[in-house]
Parts: structure tokens; C-alpha cells; sequence
């Protein structure tokens, strides 16, 4: 199998293609698993008015949470925001549109924008203040929400080793949205954590597979090297 | 013991051997704490996780290895890790068989208030809706008041966490099991009088003629 | 973590605890990742009346065909049935009742029915002949066939290597359906072509949690042993 | 040359560098055979695969590896394993560049016959429908005529596998696109006119000016 080496991509490079107010899917759960050189890139080029996908906003100075200190992001689509009280503050104050949506549901949503469904069936958030924001579908009697599915024009995956070709997994609670988000991105852009030789990951550890990742980025100098 | 241990003990003795187990950050996350003699169960955390336990020593933190608080944490041996959309279908297909969260209001129906107070905290809901809509038991863990106020409501007046009401409400001062004739009593806080328990409540609660006492 | 004991089972107490007439959810694809003893035993124990959710029958003496070729098959729910003449007999004869679904929508189906969700919303099948056979939603100007949920009494499951506990892993397309059905099986039976000590499952390459599988086939004698 | 090796050639060209690309049982299997030089793609197998390849010798087999027809095959370096929930979510998400199926009928819209003929052969559709609803391209991989009549038609009259056109047909005699204001003859196979192509073709052609023979 070739190896398409435009696939490899410096940083800057690589956050260079993103446009200001492009849509972002950005893995990660409170900054575990966040694709954290592509998040500093994107604050050290200044893009602005983007919009963000993602569980949360980590906190202040980690993770989404830079995004949110350099005022980077116009419109927010997470499931929670407790625990980054300058993203309240924007929200608040009117900077930043927040929808929250809850966790699972958020999951799902993005997984049917990945995966080609109409949408998502769930009984979540049913006779709650959220059943004002989606269509209500009754089936067999049991009444469930359709939310509607999610996607972006890229998505930012953070991976604990990449091969050569783009194969990628990921490690304990660092995986969390990144594998659905790669499906759901237009362009995928991945880091990893370690770059290794083709078949160093086997074909049952792949967890997301080369051919959805656009654009890999090449490792940071190591020891100077 | 203080009242938040009291309540902690209690929901212990709820867990089953070998059942799958999430509890919210807080209160609840130290029911682990007090698992009974020869009772062990999985602990889920909604990052993608099954078999958390703490972490061992400082020191031995993994960069990849959190709970849903953003906490450095530890893995049994027989862990397994997952994406967010499995963690959820585990929870949403109800196989998670407890799973314990702290309140802001919980109602005679047993309905559940405990994501927001519109206009002053609006952190999110995270997994609290997926949590109580589809686990097999939703235990509340929470004081039974708040600022001199009952927890313990009517009807809740803040926004509803799900429709479908919980199992089981255990605070420091008793345990209440939601039924169809309404919220019953069913266990006293060591030392605690049904009197006591009812002036700290505003709903209508069942009392049967003995109310035993929190065995714990 | 204590070993639950009680969850390691020999394989003919494992398929006692399916009656006749109950509705299996059973893994494999023509025949690979299948799980063979459990298909076997079903047979030597002459079970009657199974409906069975699976992909495909594989061919007759193969796999889900031991079954059709043992008339233990009351209804059927695959994908395609192309393999297996003795099947196909056994439709056209009215022995067999046998519902054809697209393999995606069917994986699909299988899934919601152990997530929790109300249905599929999925483009495949509309405007076909599958259109009569369920409902179509309209989403955003388009147009998407509702599919209901599956699940059934029990999960046959084939995994690669099991640990004490019962977490599983696949090896290379035997993995195909068998994760999708565990979580969709009221009891899950899962057999294993090896079994190891707890840890030799790392927790990035569990596949299927044990928590979700109910009881563990003992393996067979071997060498004699 | 025969004629399937003319159409599987064909296709072969329109196959790109580090694609994804899935080959239907049979004739469309055969293209894999014909990939230009320089031109690597990834094949995924419908039963959880990207990266098959043939079986490098016979004794080779592994239990666990083989395709959608359930023949052992082999893997090339950097192949992956899912589920089939994750498989067909490349297809029907549109990850899949290409897939390549054979044909009972394609129409002048473009519509495509592959799964059933009602009464006869009912083996089900597989994966059919949803590659070719899902698919970013659904190549027609199909000899001209069958018995002597021809499999392109005005209407299908057979069940419809979708309502999504596909995107090119080939067979051994030519190309043929179908486009809003009908089906395009794009290209002729080697030494065959444009009169042996209308003679056995019941669709109406859309024919320009100069026809180009396939360069193959």
C-alpha cells in the first residue's frame, strides 16, 4: 500500500487550511484526549468566529478552554460548561452562543452526522425543557426525541499513535469523541501523540481508519532533533 | 458520623455484587468508599471507562487516564475503554444497573431536578439526562435540606432532569422510595424521628406504622 | 475485581437455559465469527421454533446453516440468504418465514435495540419496495425510512480470546456483527476460541465489556486435558 | 480480450490514488486486477475490512480472514478490522469513493435492478442498497445484454436496489453516463461502433458527435 505523503502536514500548515468562522469538531473531555498543538495553533494564528463542537470547554488556559480565553469561538455546542466560568461569562454576557445538549445525545448526534442517518431517536431529555427544541416522534407507544445530526467542516482528532499511513487509536479516556468526530469532519485533521511505522498498530487496534484522516500532522522537534 | 457519610454508607448497601455502577462527582463519588465486605462492582465513568478505581499514589498519574471531573485517576485490572457513543449506549440501553446523582429538588413523583436553576447556574447537563432516563436504578443522593429548605418537594419547580423517576432517595436523615401511591417512607437515619423527618419535608410522605432504622 | 465464577458455564448448561421458541440474536458472517459450538449444541439438543437474527445462514453444514438444515428455524431476520439453498427452500416451501433487511440497516437495527434509541432514521430502502414496510419521516427536505430496533431473548456470541472476567476481543472479520449483538441480547452467551488471565486483554483492545455478557461457554477439552 | 476483461479494465481507470473502494462479488472483483501503475487503493470488504487483498498462496487461510462471499483472502500492511455498524457507516456516511456492482437492469435515469427478481431468485440484498444509496460513486459493472436482451433499459422493471442513481455504467461493448437530460454514451469499447451499441441498448442514448473508444 502507497503512502500518500501529502497526508503529512506541518502544524502551522495544517491550521492554515482552517478558515475563520469554519465549523470545528474538537475531541476531547475536559481537555484529556484534545488535540492540544492544533488548539494552541489555532489561538497563536488568531482565527476567530469559530463555531465548536465538542463535550465541554475544559477550563481556563487548558484544552477548548484556550479557544475560549483568546475569544475565538462565536457559537458553542457542548454538553456542559461548569467547569470554565469564563465560557459562562461569554455566554452571559452574549459573546459566545451556547446550546447545551446532553452528553449522550451529543455523542449520537455527531455519530448519525458521520454515519449518513436522519437523525436520532432517544428518549433524553423527553417532557423536559429540551423537548421544545426537537421534533417529538411517537413509536409503539413510547415517545422519543429526534435530534438532528451534527457535522462539521473539519475535525480536530487527537490520537495516541498514528501509523505512516494514518491509522490511528487511542489511549484509556483520551479516545472518548475523537473516533466519532473523525467520521464527521468534511476535513480531518489528526495529531498524535506518537508517529509509527505501518503495522506497528494492528488491524484489530486501528481504531479509526486511515482513510478518514485528510491531513496527519508531523511530529514536534524531539530532544532538539 | 456526619450526614453526608450516613447517606454514603446507605446507598453502599444498595450495590450488588458485580453490577455496573456510576456515581456522580461529589457526595456520591465517596459511596465507593463504604462498598461492603465482599461486594465488588464496575465502576463506569461516562469519559469512557469501565473499572475506575483511585489513584493509587501521587505520582502514578496517566496524561490519559481521567473520570468525568477532568481527575487523574486509576484502572483495575479487566478495565476496558471505549468512545463516548458506547458509553452512552451503555447507559441509554440500560446497562448500567445503578446509577447515583446528587439533587437539587426531587418530588413526591420521584422526579429529579439537578442539571439548572435558570438564571443562575447553567453549567449544563452533561450526562445527568442520558443517567437517569436510562439506568436501571437511579439512587439520589443529596442532604435533605438546603439553606433551612426541603429538597424533598411537592413538585419540583426547577427545569426536570427526566420524566422517569428515580429508584430511590437517600439523604442523612432517611431513605424514600417513589411508588404509584406516592413517596414512601422506608428507613430512619440512626436516631432520627419520623417527626423530625417529616418537618424537614414538604412532600407528602407514606409513613407505615414502622419505620425502621438505616441499618449501616 | 472478583472473578464471578458463576458466569463460566459448560456448553450444554449454557444452551439449556434457551428454550424452544426463543429469539436469538447470533454472530458471524457465512460462517466466520460464528459461534460454532453454541450452533451445534442448539442442534444436538434439538431446539425447535428459534427465531433467529443474524446476518446471513452461510450454507448448509456451515455455521447458522447447521440450524436451518436442522428445521430449528421458525422465522428469520438476515440480510441475505443467497448462500443457502436449503434456506431458501425452506422460505419459498412457507416452513421458514424469512424478512430480508439491507445489511447496514440491519446492523443498525440491532444496535438501537441495545442503546436505548427508538429507531433508525436511514435513507437506505426509500423509495424501493422496503418502503412499504415502514415508516418514512421527512428530515430537513429529505426523506428516511424509520427502522425499528432488534433484540431478542438471548446473544450468541463468537469472540476471539475471553478473559476470566468475560471481557471479549475479535480477531480480524470475525468480528463483523458479534459487538453489536452483545449489547442487544437480554442474555448474553458468548464462546471463545481462547481463554486468558484477566490483564491479558489490555483495556484499549477489550471490544465487548463483561459486564455485558452473562455467561462464558468453559472451553472444550484439549489434548485431553 | 472478452468482454468482462474489457469492462473490469475499464473500470480500473476510474479508480484514484488512496482511495476507498468496494468491489462487488463476481465480474466487479476483477478490477482489482487491472489497477494502473502508481495506483494503490484500499479495498474494504463489507464484513468489517479496509485493506483485503487475494491470498498470497494457498496454506495460507486464517479462520478469522476472509470477504463479503466468505472466501479466506489477505490483508496488506495497514488494514483495520470494525464492526459492522462502523463498516456500513463508511458506506452510508460517504466515506466509501467507489463501489463497483454488477447489474439485472440500469435504466435511463440511471437506476439500478441488482438484488431480486420476484419469484426467482430472492436471496436478499446484502449490502446492495446501501452502497448504492451511500457511496460517494456506484460504478454499473454489467455485460450489455443477457440472453440476448438488453440490461439497459428505458425503466426498470424489476425491484429498484435505490432511488440514487448511480454514476457510470459499464459494459463490454460501453460507457455510458447518466446525466439530467438523459443517459450519455461516453465512450465505445475497442472496434465496436456506435450502431452495435444503439442496436442493444433499449435505453434512449444521448449521442454526441464523436464517440471515443475507451483507452484501455
Amino acid at each position: 500500500m502507497s503512502i500518500n505523503l501529502k497526508k503529512i502536514i506541518r502544524l502551522a500548515e495544517a491550521v492554515e487550511r482552517i478558515p475563520g468562522g469554519a465549523s470545528l469538531l474538537i475531541g476531547g473531555f475536559l481537555g484529556i484526549g484534545s488535540p492540544h498543538r492544533l488548539i494552541g495553533e489555532l489561538v497563536r494564528q488568531g482565527r476567530r468566529n469559530l463555531t465548536v463542537i465538542a463535550n465541554d470547554t475544559a477550563r481556563p488556559g487548558l484544552g477548548i478552554g484556550r479557544l475560549i480565553d483568546a475569544k475565538a469561538v462565536k457559537r458553542l455546542i457542548v454538553s456542559h460548561i461548569g467547569t470554565n466560568p469564563e465560557t459562562q461569562r461569554q455566554m452571559i454576557a452574549g459573546e459566545t452562543e451556547v446550546t447545551l445538549c446532553p452528553q449522550g445525545t451529543l455523542a449520537e448526534r455527531i455519530r448519525a452526522g458521520g454515519y449518513g442517518l436522519g437523525g436520532v431517536l432517544t428518549a433524553t431529555g423527553v417532557g423536559t425543557v429540551l423537548a421544545a427544541t426537537a421534533r417529538q416522534i411517537e413509536i409503539e407507544g413510547k415517545m422519543f426525541l429526534l435530534e438532528l445530526p451534527l457535522a462539521a467542516d473539519f475535525a480536530l482528532i487527537a490520537a495516541h499513535r498514528a501509523d505512516y499511513l494514518g491509522n490511528l487509536d487511542y489511549a484509556l479516556t483520551a479516545r472518548n469523541f475523537n473516533p466519532i468526530m473523525a467520521m464527521a469532519g468534511v476535513v480531518v485533521i489528526a495529531e498524535a501523540a506518537e508517529i509509527v511505522p505501518v503495522g506497528v498498530i494492528p488491524p484489530d487496534e486501528v481504531v479509526t481508519p486511515c482513510i478518514l484522516v485528510d491531513y496527519l500532522v508531523a511530529r514536534e522537534q524531539v530532544n532538539g532533533r | 458520623m456526619d450526614g453526608k457519610e450516613i447517606i454514603a454508607r446507605r446507598i453502599a448497601l444498595e450495590l450488588k455484587n458485580g453490577t455496573l455502577v456510576n456515581l456522580g462527582i461529589g457526595l456520591p463519588t465517596t459511596v465507593a468508599n463504604y462498598l461492603p465486605v465482599g461486594i465488588e462492582v464496575f465502576f463506569q465513568s461516562e469519559n469512557g471507562l469501565i473499572g475506575m478505581e483511585p489513584l493509587p499514589l501521587p505520582g502514578m498519574e496517566d496524561e490519559y487516564l481521567a473520570d468525568a471531573g477532568g481527575a487523574f485517576i486509576g484502572a483495575v485490572p479487566g478495565a476496558c475503554c471505549f468512545d463516548s457513543c458506547f458509553c452512552f449506549g451503555l447507559i441509554r440501553g440500560g446497562h448500567l444497573d445503578v446509577t447515583v446523582l446528587g439533587a437539587l429538588q426531587v418530588d413526591e413523583q420521584g422526579l429529579l431536578a439537578n442539571w439548572t436553576i435558570p438564571g443562575k447556574m447553567v453549567p449544563g447537563m452533561g450526562g445527568a439526562m442520558d443517567l437517569v432516563t436510562g439506568a436501571k436504578r437511579v439512587i439520589v443522593s443529596t442532604l435533605h435540606t438546603a439553606k433551612g429548605n426541603s429538597k424533598i418537594l411537592k413538585k419540583c419547580t426547577l427545569p426536570l432532569t427526566s420524566i422517569r423517576p428515580v429508584s430511590l432517595i437517600v439523604t442523612e436523615l432517611a431513605v424514600m422510595e417513589p411508588t404509584a401511591a406516592g413517596l414512601l417512607l422506608k428507613e430512619r437515619a440512626p436516631g432520627v424521628t419520623v417527626e423530625t423527618i417529616l418537618a424537614a419535608t414538604e412532600a407528602s410522605l407514606i409513613v407505615p406504622a414502622h419505620v425502621p432504622e438505616m441499618q449501616i
